[in-house]
């Protein structure tokens, strides 16, 4: 028996489907991640999770208990929203123990159960504030408290690093994943940022148009997409055509072949190597640790990762280079 | 430049027109005698206790502040929950009644009294002349303010997602409301009430047409004053400028804070 | 559950305690007789046709359509300009017109009507009697609504970063006001005119007070009349209601388009 | 002669300095960045040089001529907006025209420069749609259309692409570059993106404080930065204080070191080269092309970033390498 079990989810609007034939199972503990582009349901199926819209179809297990039709109050999830959601009357203390009082605690275990969320999240010393005098990150770190402290069963985050800037969001990103590790917390994340999901996940489930196209770890997804639109949305694969895979590899495949930028390996236009494939830099960039090259290969374009190790080795547009490509790093891939 | 004087010369004439009659007005309430000179003769006190001793005035006061406070609470019992129903449940009703609360602007008070008098003459039930039929007609004054304001604080703050937040941290409907959107409610809903209050309390055509001497408001018996002494009249209007204008100036500061 | 149902029920309570009095007006206005029976009895058009024939009624419509119109007029050539001004050159000046065009909200028109006689009674200007006085003291009124509909136009546009572009574009200021921001105010204005003209047209107490029978205006013409059959001031007070109505609605579909 | 040359520029609101001392020259058809963090001053510095912000100090001539004092009209300066700041009552076409109408041109000129303005930013079709039918990107393209009509002498941009989406943002990027490449117009971008700032100059000036801090090429920027702020701003630098220094690599610096994290090369645990270091992998994070590991060697923190070549040469926390620093790659470092 699985802790978390979802089988048949599905939920439409108005005739427009949002989402449908979801299932899937998460063990104790685990940190999981729903990415998909903007529109693609992964919001609204959270809020189905949490009760807040109500299914379709579909069956919602959590522990063995059926908790399909429970109302969102017994639940026992707790969840964080992109916007915050913090109550603007509250202080930072009172909107931690808002919970916690519903549960008709004593005060004083509501006083020590508070204090320690607070400790959690790092916000000694903001306990008297209120929300619109935080900034957003601490504004998302109460809201985190305030959901922790409950000790729900079930951690859903929506999208709760999109409001932040690019710096806090990183270090919030860290505790987040640092306080789900420490009190082992199953957790739903949902995002449309890659870069977040491959950090944080211990797996990924990828959602495109109401589906969840491709379950797997960070490492699979990224390295091993289970269809072109999980590869484009991961990462800058080089694709490639039927035509294009024959021009510059030889081989004759029906379908796609997917090539990772990263993998692709640059020696010098002298190099003699049987297997080398001889190309020229059209463009490069530099994006500050790695540098991204626009070279043409036997009339096909293909873009390189390389990392910006010394600024002599930087090639120039019109540079002759050999490229090295292993077998093994070539993806067929379905459409 | 010469564009942005035309600008500035607009701008005072503005602050000019709105204040050159509040000042003449309090010169002459100030004064014994103001008549065929430029300026006045005198400063006397006397026009002003001669008002606060008057006891139709403080009578006519009295009836001003039930009619109205009574109406304040009636509309905030009505409305506070209306809006949060609209907001909560029928987001889309909010259109709808944001046409709806400008019926009194269309049904001036004149049209509406002399409507109300032909339905009530033969009718029944006699409201007219009583304080009760004031109550029904302010509320319709009030509602078109007390529902803006305070739609436009729910807007602000988000209710769906505050009570969603609320109710899975184990709060009922009711009591997410009484906890979480009620407190953000309260000032636009103080600013509301005092800008309503400042409104009926100078209400007259209702008070006069329909209610008259028999239930006498102030504004009635300002009405009936216009032929005492100039000096005592402005004495009359000093006193009530001041009263509301400290109300109106404490809604201000009330609605200001809330943006803050 | 039980929470809906009441939020619901007070959401009705409203709609019904705004559409009685006009539902009731309306067949008492189109019926031959309504006496001590619960039914109307004879539909007629007798009495609307009686008083779009009445030359005094066409006379007071007209004056009130002279003083309205009059009166928007002059705001709008003093309010728009002064609205860019404080929204171009004084942005922080904003706060305290909010306040200051809250004025004519505290001073009602019965206590301004008063002073406004006792100062101009022994005066060597007469205003008093003259549609002149009404217009002074209508754009008071029209004042509050079309500064903040107005101000609350400019505060979506972002006058300051539009007013920048077109300079660098080559235009001077009074081509970059009528060129970019106009446009822009150009609903906002529609809708402020709209309402300020149902609120105008239904204005009594400076009319009465201050002009009189000297210049009816229609509110004035029906204070008169309410004596008459109520028949006939049903009929006037629906005809009223219809006009006012179609205006409000143009208004309000002018503004929601503006949000679009 | 430069092309631009601006001299001693200072700027304060009531007692706060905004910026001060600020002294460049540009050359015709250069393509500089103004990169700082936020509040640093950059955008009214920008505003500055348009003339919708008046100077306290400072002179500003363009091909010689002074126009330090100029109205924002005569100065043959475009500008695009961060909030694009289309006129709202007007199409596309109107508003590219709007600045040619100011000229009092033709109308038949005006027409056929405006076909033009918008064959080149790509919004063919879109001539009579009005700014609030657009997304944000054509809104930004359209905003850059009307600046490049009336063909200033130097176009500035202040963050114009902070309100888009990160795809967006990456493609139009690359347009605006391309039409500035085209058109060879002398260009001022002020962003807060450091990526943005490496990819399309030819210059960065990083700004901090309301001074220009650096100046030079991407490259040198990003790979000798001028003090630990810019360090710090521009990329994740391992930056080690004088005992660090001394228990890495055993040398003697007042100072901070500053070392990129990509320059770092690791080698098996067994590899006996001398020179090497070893470590202990504490922590990676799969970034998509890049690896990013935290190591500890001789009690040391420091981040290496790797290509993320192959999921079977991913090492996992706890495993021992090898560490190769390069002396060439250690700068010593202002503070």
């Amino acid at each position: 028996m699985s802790f978390v079990e979802v089988s048949g989810f599905a939920k439409s609007y108005g005739g427009n489907t949002v989402f449908e034939d979801i299932n899937f199972v998460l063990a104790r503990g685990e940190f999981v991640t729903l990415l998909g582009p903007s529109g693609c349901g992964k919001s609204t199926l959270l809020r189905c999770l949490a009760g807040l819209v109500s299914l379709d179809a579909g069956q919602f297990r959590v522990e063995g208990e059926d908790i399909t039709y429970a109302v969102p109050q017994k639940r026992g999830i707790g969840m964080v929203f992109q916007s915050y959601a913090l109550f603007p009357n509250m202080t930072v203390s009172q909107n931690i123990a808002f919970g916690l009082k519903m549960q008709k605690l004593a005060a004083k275990v509501v006083a020590s159960k508070v204090a320690e969320a607070i400790e959690l999240v790092e916000l000694g010393g903001k306990e008297r504030a209120y929300p619109a005098a935080l900034s957003g990150g601490q504004r998302q770190r109460v809201a985190l408290a305030r959901s922790l402290v409950v000790e729900p069963r079930i951690l859903l985050l929506d999208e709760p690093l999109s409001a932040l800037d690019a710096r806090i969001r990183r270090s919030l990103r860290q505790q987040i994943l640092d306080i789900q590790r420490r009190l082992d917390l199953t957790t739903i994340f949902v995002t449309h940022d890659q870069e977040e999901a491959l950090t944080l996940s211990d797996r990924i489930f990828v959602m495109d148009r109401g589906r969840i196209v491709q379950q797997g770890s960070a490492e699979t997804v990224y390295t091993r997409p289970a269809n072109e639109a999980v590869a484009r949305f991961m990462g800058n694969y080089n694709l490639l055509g039927p035509q294009e895979s024959r021009l510059l590899l030889g081989l004759d495949i029906d379908g796609h072949l997917a090539i990772r930028p990263e993998v692709i390996r640059l020696f010098a236009a002298d190099d003699v190597t049987p297997g080398l494939i001889p190309a020229t830099v059209m463009h490069s960039q530099l994006l500050g640790n790695v540098v991204r090259y626009q070279v043409e290969a036997k009339g096909v374009a293909l873009q390189i990762d390389c990392l910006n190790r010394r600024a002599a080795d930087l090639l120039s547009d019109g540079n002759r280079v050999m490229l090295h490509i292993a077998p093994e790093d070539l993806q067929e891939i379905a459409p | 430049m010469a564009t942005e004087r035309y600008h500035r010369g607009v701008v005072y004439l503005l602050v000019v027109l709105l204040a050159l009659p509040v000042l003449g007005t309090l010169i002459y309430s100030l004064s014994e005698r103001w008549d065929a000179t430029v300026l006045p003769h005198g400063l006397t006190l006397h026009w002003y206790t001669t008002l606060w001793l008057d006891d139709r005035f403080l009578m006519a006061f009295w009836h001003s502040l039930v009619v109205c406070l009574g109406t304040l609470l009636l509309s905030t019992i009505l409305i506070v929950p209306a809006v949060f129903a609209i907001h909560y449940y029928f987001p889309r009703l909010d259109r709808w009644m944001n046409i709806l609360i400008l019926l009194p602007f269309a049904v001036p008070p004149v049209v509406s009294s002399v409507g109300l008098l032909s339905l009530y003459a033969d009718g029944p039930i006699s409201l007219v002349g009583t304080p009760w039929i004031l109550l029904g007609c302010y509320f319709t004054i009030a509602l078109p303010f007390m529902y803006r304001m305070l739609s436009d604080s729910l807007r602000v703050i988000n209710v769906r997602e505050l009570v969603d937040a609320a109710h899975l941290l184990g709060a009922s409907t009711p009591r997410a409301f009484w906890a979480v959107i009620l407190p953000g409610l309260r000032k636009g809903l103080l600013a509301s009430l005092f800008i309503s209050f400042s409104f009926l309390f100078g209400e007259f055509v209702f008070a006069n047409m329909l209610v008259g001497t028999r239930y006498e408001t102030l504004q009635v018996y300002l009405y009936n004053m216009r032929n005492a002494s100039g000096h005592f009249t402005s004495a009359l209007v000093m006193s009530y400028f001041i009263f509301t204008f400290a109300l109106t100036w404490m809604a201000m500061r009330i609605s200001r804070q809330e943006r803050t």
